[in-house]
């Protein structure tokens, strides 16, 4: 009996030790996270006040806002039972002015978020940890995370507040801007609002608190949400949101595109009236060597470039599409030669680079994504350089009128903005803005492919219908139309790497046979048809025929007679 | 070989030889299908799985509890444990039979089993461990042969040629003992090529050392667990050295076992830290290798340290039996359970009841081969025409190798 | 292909060094691969999955007819892996996050630069060709299927239901055919309705596939998949969707199969001479350790026998002096008797 | 050209070939060198 204990300690125990190690491991072992991603919420606020201050003793409180606010409407309670008012506008800080010394604001926090529970139990609601249950709070591994979607101002939204019969200006200027926009006196050290200069918030404001500019989250925050709220409290009907959950919430920003799209529906002609930032209707981008400062290089004598500034406001949902500094001119931070401000991106590279979606190329490459464009333009390589004609669409001509019998536009020459947009106005005033085709009966109905008569009944293209079905595409889109107003430019989607031309080339001349080591990168003629055909079927989402259904496209070779 | 076991089952009608001769005919049977149906007809090999149990179970376990072979030669000559040299003769003729049988069973799994000597006859290989390996186990079944002919020569009483081949026995248990590192190691060194395809847990550039160490422990084991079957069922062939030593033979192999099994276990410990492996053990296969390795390693050892300590017998075995399943374990870990462990479920491997029926016959052929050979040569007692050297001064019957050796050596 | 006993083994190898070939070899240590080697470039953004590639297939190499015909493109819902009767399948996935519809690749023998079956094959039956193909030799092959084992793709397949002369069955690249001028084209490239397979040398071949990662940004993944996998290989891809996504595995690493057992076969030779070396000394000195325990057991004993002599001598003389000394006493004894009797007859 | 290796693959298999003929000499060789080391001996019982 004892010598069976003795024998069987040593191993048992290493069973058990193996046991342990086996489940411990298995537990160290897996990882999958313990939040489900839907359950995030928008007001979700991590307090973590005290971290400024150094290490915290326990994890931050996970405060749920809306959560809060819904139980004080019922209570018919409002927001000053948890943010003190100072100079007539609630501090958004809970409880207290200023932020003091870490004891007191623990102090606030505790009493006053602790008590409240206490109060509501005692009176028999339902209501929030009470005192002691620290980790209720000071939840270490929350279960819900933050879904908070950032909002953003458009133009539809810009209107709606500058329309909005309720946010009256505030001095006799007709027009309300006052209300919400404003830039920073120096000399007065107050914020002021000057007519003309309204901007983007975010110029100011920016990610995070600078000095005494507000961080664009706080800013926002006062500015909008408090404006909400007076309302709220004058019994307006029509209010924004104040809850975190309605700007910042899914179900909440879907309510205020939906109320957009309403107010879109009764404007005339669906137009939303621009904004009045006296921006020019025509811009003309020419290098003005004041602007290249001191170092002032002779500017490069180009042909400027005739910007038809209204249109794209109406294209773009707000400024900073294009103009994402500030609203100057873009010369003043993309100098010739690039400056600090403008990341050093030169001008020419702020006008033309594709990497991006804010220069004038970048945006209108990302256009020819749209299934109508991508037939052709999918297969077009993304670094060929675009031949000359392309280049003139946009870098036309000055009209004599403006260049004083000189042959071209010179450094010397400095038009006053108002000079430039007239002149733009009459540069694109001409402009033929419908695609350019060739005469219905000049496009060959069909194209006959006998590449493949070995095998299968030649193959017929419905080559007119195609070219039709692509013109239909570029249809009021103005875009397109301008770009393809050429007459032959619609052709070269396919007949591509030759001028256009009325009879373009045969694709034989160029297609022979695969493989052919001195053009590695030229297809074969089957593999040019099939990749033009397919390729672009493909890209435009056409499902019919399908690329492996032969016979849709070489009908079955007929059997000759014996 | 067959035509053996039925002479020997018509003579005598045990249960055992019942059973035997069962297995037989059904191997029988299954060797015709093999052969005219193709792999396809009897295994579940697939073009994912190549090798299934002919070669996890018949070669690689085959192999590695054939070491006995020369782990007993080894301790014995080279290291001079005389008193083990009565173990020996059945060490050696296990290994050989081990190896003839793992040679056997490759004529089952290999395509074209004809052509087996290609790689050293007609056009080698050298690139591939499989050609080390099969160099290796090539000659080192003609040593073991020639290592074993003196018990056959003594029974058929030629004592001159006898006498000369024990004169090698030196010089062909360092053979012995050097093609069985390499060999055994390789076997190993063969998963090497496929670190994509076996899992992290299993796969390591020690894998020829693990094979090597484990296959030591696996050795000594083997021995132990022979010699308590022959006990049983062979006593009345033994000689008094024999059973005089054989718990001598019991107790020194368990103390090595435990040591080789500690060492064994201290280096598959290396061999995770080494590629950094310790987040795998928290999966399934992680659970498993744990097994393996706590179980059939670990505690084995820690038994057989035990069972030394308390001198206890019975303990001991149990111990050789769980380390030899724990090899076989590993073996098939390697070979099958953790080969292929990306594949999905429907495309893994499992053999099928003709493969493990095949299995199964070469076993029981070894056992009748044995058997035969044991009940009428002198393995577990010495021939008494050449009992003289056994009683020379001092020690066992090793003298005349000892001698010999010197002679081997001496001109 | 030349075949070589062991002992044309010795010769070859002989030869070498008269040739001087380990001295040139010593000069080059690192391998780049046949220069001149052809490959296949596979675009799996152009590729329609027809399955043309495997009719082709089929027919220049004479393989046996399909289950199913090749324009049933049913076979493709399920994923297939080549066997015996097929050197190539193409496999289609769909719903890949980021593609627009499903996303086809072909699968076949990739043949690499450093070929593990050929590492692995204890004959020799594989070959990597100058002109880039893998092939196998059915003349020596033993089908031991430590090939399959070996290749990191799974490429080789074996005729399992041949009962005696089973082949090992596997894309060749159609080097047999192309060299023997019946092909100029593999079979699979040759049927390739729009070049998703380009066939040339893979300096070349690598060049295309930057030249059209470059014209297509966002495109392509930036990756030429068996530009360095396991060494590199004559097969090269491109993909507008992660490798991973069409079933191929992106974790085997650059590291070629003849790398990874080179260490284990560099041990070799060490073993095979230290061991007996090692060994020996070990008898040696158990030897000599058991001989002198030998002399010290004989030494013991003639010290016991002599002991045991003195001893004896010792007990004899004891024994002599004690005789004498009865007998005298006897001899004096007998004398005053004979006195005593003298004197009673005188009175 | 012929002598230079361009593959790992074909240089092992060269190296390698010698190297196991080289094995199989040196075995031998040591044996019969350890016989030429111990062959005067006067005790042939030490080895």
């Amino acid at each position: 009996m004892k010598r069976g204990r003795l024998l069987f300690r040593w191993p048992g125990s290493l069973l058990v030790c193996a046991a342990i190690s086996i489940i411990c491991i298995k537990a160290y072992g897996k990882k999958e996270p313990l939040i489900t991603p839907e359950s995030g919420r928008p007001d979700l606020v991590t307090i973590d006040t005290l971290a400024a201050f150094g290490k915290l003793e326990l994890p931050p409180v996970t405060f749920f806002h809306d959560k809060h606010t819904e139980v004080l409407l019922k209570e018919k309670k409002d927001c000053k039972t948890c943010h003190l008012v100072e100079e007539d506008k609630l501090s958004l800080t809970f409880k207290r002015s200023k932020a003091t010394r870490p004891a007191e604001i623990k102090q606030i926090y505790h009493s006053n978020c602790i008590g409240c529970h206490m109060e509501m139990a005692a009176a028999g609601k339902k209501s929030g940890p009470p005192d002691g249950m620290c980790r209720s709070c000071h939840n270490a591994e929350p279960k819900v995370t933050v879904a908070r979607l950032d909002f953003e101002v458009n133009k539809i939204l810009h209107y709606r507040h500058v329309s909005s019969k309720n946010i009256p200006s505030k001095t006799t200027d007709k027009d309300n801007c006052n209300r919400c926009h404003h830039v920073y006196d120096k000399e007065a050290k107050k914020i002021v609002y000057v007519k003309g200069k309204e901007a983007t918030c975010g110029y100011c404001h920016l990610e995070k608190q600078k000095d005494d500019v507000k961080s664009l989250r706080l800013a926002s925050h006062v500015e909008c949400v408090l404006c909400h709220l007076d309302l709220a409290n004058k019994e307006v009907k029509e209010i924004g949101p104040y809850v975190c959950g309605g700007c910042h919430g899914k179900d909440g920003q879907a309510l205020v595109a939906k109320k957009n799209q309403e107010v879109v529906a009764k404007l005339p002609n669906k137009e939303i009236p621009r904004l009045k930032a006296d921006q020019p209707d025509f811009a003309l981008i020419t290098l003005d060597p004041k602007l290249e400062g001191a170092k002032a290089v002779k500017p490069v004598v180009m042909n400027p470039v005739a910007f038809d500034h209204k249109a794209h406001e109406k294209y773009n949902d707000s400024c900073q599409v294009c103009h994402h500094k500030n609203l100057d001119s873009c010369q003043t931070c993309h100098s010739l030669l690039g400056k600090k401000e403008g990341g050093s991106v030169r001008f020419e590279a702020a006008m033309h680079l594709r990497a991006t979606n804010q220069s004038c190329l970048g945006c209108h490459g990302e256009k020819q994504a749209a299934l109508s464009c991508a037939g052709c333009h999918s297969h077009m390589d993304k670094i060929r350089r675009p031949d000359d004609a392309t280049c003139r669409q946009c870098h036309m001509p000055l009209p004599k009128t403006v260049l004083q019998g000189r042959g071209e536009i010179r450094d010397d020459v400095v038009l006053t903005p108002k000079q430039k947009s007239g002149v733009a106005e009459v540069m694109l005033k001409g402009r033929n803005m419908k695609p350019g085709v060739y005469a219905v009966e000049d496009i060959p109905e069909k194209a006959v492919i006998r590449a493949l008569v070995d095998q299968y009944e030649p193959a017929e293209m419905p080559h007119r219908k195609i070219v039709l079905t692509l013109l239909k595409g570029m249809k009021d889109n103005q875009l397109a139309g301008y770009f393809h107003s050429e007459q032959g430019t619609i052709c070269q989607g396919c007949h591509h790497n030759s001028p256009a031309a009325k009879k373009p080339p045969r694709c034989e001349n160029c297609h022979g046979k695969p493989f052919d080591p001195r053009q590695p990168n030229r297809p074969g003629l089957q593999a040019a048809f099939h990749g033009e055909c397919m390729g672009c079927h493909k890209a435009m989402k056409i499902p019919k025929p399908a690329a492996t259904a032969c016979t849709e496209c070489h009908k079955e070779k007929k059997k000759e007679p014996a | 070989m067959s035509t053996e076991q039925t002479a020997v089952k018509k003579t005598l009608l045990t249960p055992f030889n019942v059973v035997a001769g069962i297995i037989v005919l059904i191997g029988v049977a299954i060797t015709f299908l093999r052969f005219t149906k193709g792999l396809a007809g009897v295994t579940n090999l697939s073009d994912n799985n190549p090798w299934g149990i002919w070669i996890g179970f018949d070669l690689l376990c085959g192999v590695a509890l054939a070491a006995g072979g020369y782990t007993t030669s080894a301790a014995c000559y080279v290291f001079g444990l005389k008193r083990y040299h009565s173990a020996v003769r059945p060490a050696i003729l296990t290994a050989f039979l081990g190896y003839s049988l793992v040679v056997l069973a490759l004529h089952y799994d290999v395509g074209r089993p004809w052509r087996l000597p290609y790689p050293f006859f007609v056009q080698p290989g050298p690139t591939s461990v499989l050609f080390e390996v099969g160099l290796c186990v090539f000659l080192y079944l003609i040593t073991l042969f020639i290592e074993w002919t003196p018990a056959c020569l003594e029974w058929l009483g030629y004592k001159k040629a006898r006498n000369i081949i024990v004169n090698m026995t030196l010089a062909l248990t360092i053979f012995g003992v050097v093609l069985s590192t390499m060999h055994q190691s390789s076997l190993g060194a063969l998963f090497l090529i496929a670190p994509s395809k076996l899992h992290p847990l299993w796969y390591s550039t020690y894998l020829p050392l693990f094979f090597f160490v484990s296959s030591i422990a696996a050795g000594l084991s083997m021995v132990i667990f022979e010699g308590t079957l022959s006990h049983r069922y062979m006593h009345h062939k033994m000689d008094e050295t024999y059973l005089a030593e054989h718990d001598h033979v019991t107790f020194g192999f368990a103390k090595g076992a435990a040591l080789v099994l500690a060492c064994y276990f201290c280096l598959k410990v290396v061999g995770i830290t080494m590629d950094n492996n310790w987040d795998y053990l928290g999966t399934g296969f992680g659970a498993w290798f744990l097994l393996e390795l706590l179980g059939f390693v670990a505690l084995p050892c820690l038994l057989y340290a035990m069972a030394v300590r308390e001198r206890n017998l019975r303990l001991i075995r149990w111990s050789a039996v769980l380390t030899v399943l724990g090899i076989v374990l590993n073996r098939f870990n390697v070979c099958l359970v953790a080969f292929n462990w990306q594949l999905p479920r429907a495309d893994r491997y499992f053999p099928s009841w003709m493969e493990i029926a095949i299995s199964i016959f070469i076993v029981t052929v070894g056992l009748l081969v044995f058997r035969f050979i044991a009940s009428r040569m002198p393995i577990f007692y010495e021939h008494p025409a050449h009992k003289e050297h056994g009683l020379e001064p001092g020690h066992g019957g090793q003298a005349p190798e000892v001698k010999s050796a010197g002679h081997g050596f001496g001109h | 292909m030349r075949r070589r006993t062991f002992l044309g083994l010795l010769g070859a190898a002989g030869a070498g060094i008269v040739l001087g070939k380990s001295a040139h070899a010593g000069g080059n240590k690192q391998f780049e691969g046949y220069p001149e080697s052809f490959g296949v470039l596979f675009d799996a953004t152009r590729c329609i999955g027809c399955r043309k590639c495997e009719a082709g297939c089929n027919k220049v190499n004479e393989l046996p007819a399909p289950d199913r015909p090749f324009d049933d493109l049913k076979v493709l819902d399920v994923k297939r892996r080549t066997n015996a009767k097929t050197y190539t399948v193409v496999n289609r996935y769909d719903n890949i996050p980021g593609a627009a519809g499903p996303v086809y690749r072909k699968f076949q023998c990739n043949h690499c630069l450093e070929p593990a079956c050929a590492s692995s094959c204890f004959v020799r039956a594989y070959t990597k060709t100058k002109q880039g193909g893998v092939i196998w030799d059915s003349s020596v092959c033993v089908g031991c299927r430590y090939c399959m084992i070996a290749c990191p793709f799974d490429v080789p397949t074996f005729e399992y239901s041949e009962p005696l002369t089973p082949r090992i069955r596997k894309c060749t690249l159609c080097s047999p055919l192309i060299t023997s001028g019946k092909l100029a084209v593999p079979g699979c490239v040759g049927a390739c309705p729009n070049e998703s397979l380009v066939y040339g040398k893979r300096a070349e071949l690598i060049k295309i596939a930057r030249e059209r990662i470059r014209m297509f940004p966002g495109r392509y993944v930036d990756h030429i998949y068996g530009e360095r996998e396991v060494g590199g290989t004559n097969w090269l891809y491109l993909s507008g969707v992660p490798f991973k996504a069409i079933g191929m595995r992106e974790d085997l690493g650059t590291t070629s199969a003849p790398e990874l057992t080179s260490g284990a076969l560099a041990t070799v030779p060490v073993i095979a001479v230290t061991w007996p070396v090692l060994l020996t000394g070990i008898y040696a000195v158990s030897k000599r350790r058991e001989k002198i325990a030998r002399e010290e057991r004989l030494q013991a004993v003639t010290k016991v026998q002599e002991e045991a002599k003195a001893k004896l001598a010792q007990a004899k003389a004891q024994a002599e002096a004690d005789k004498k000394a009865t007998v005298e006493r006897e001899v004096k004894k007998a004398l005053e008797q004979a006195a005593k009797a003298k004197t009673t007859e005188g009175a | 050209m012929e002598n230079t290796f361009y593959s790992l693959q074909e240089f092992m298999l060269h190296t390698k070939s010698l190297v196991y003929i080289l094995m199989g000499g040196m075995i031998l060789g040591i044996l019969g060198f350890w016989l030429y080391l111990t062959g005067r001996d006067e005790d042939k019982d030490i080895k």
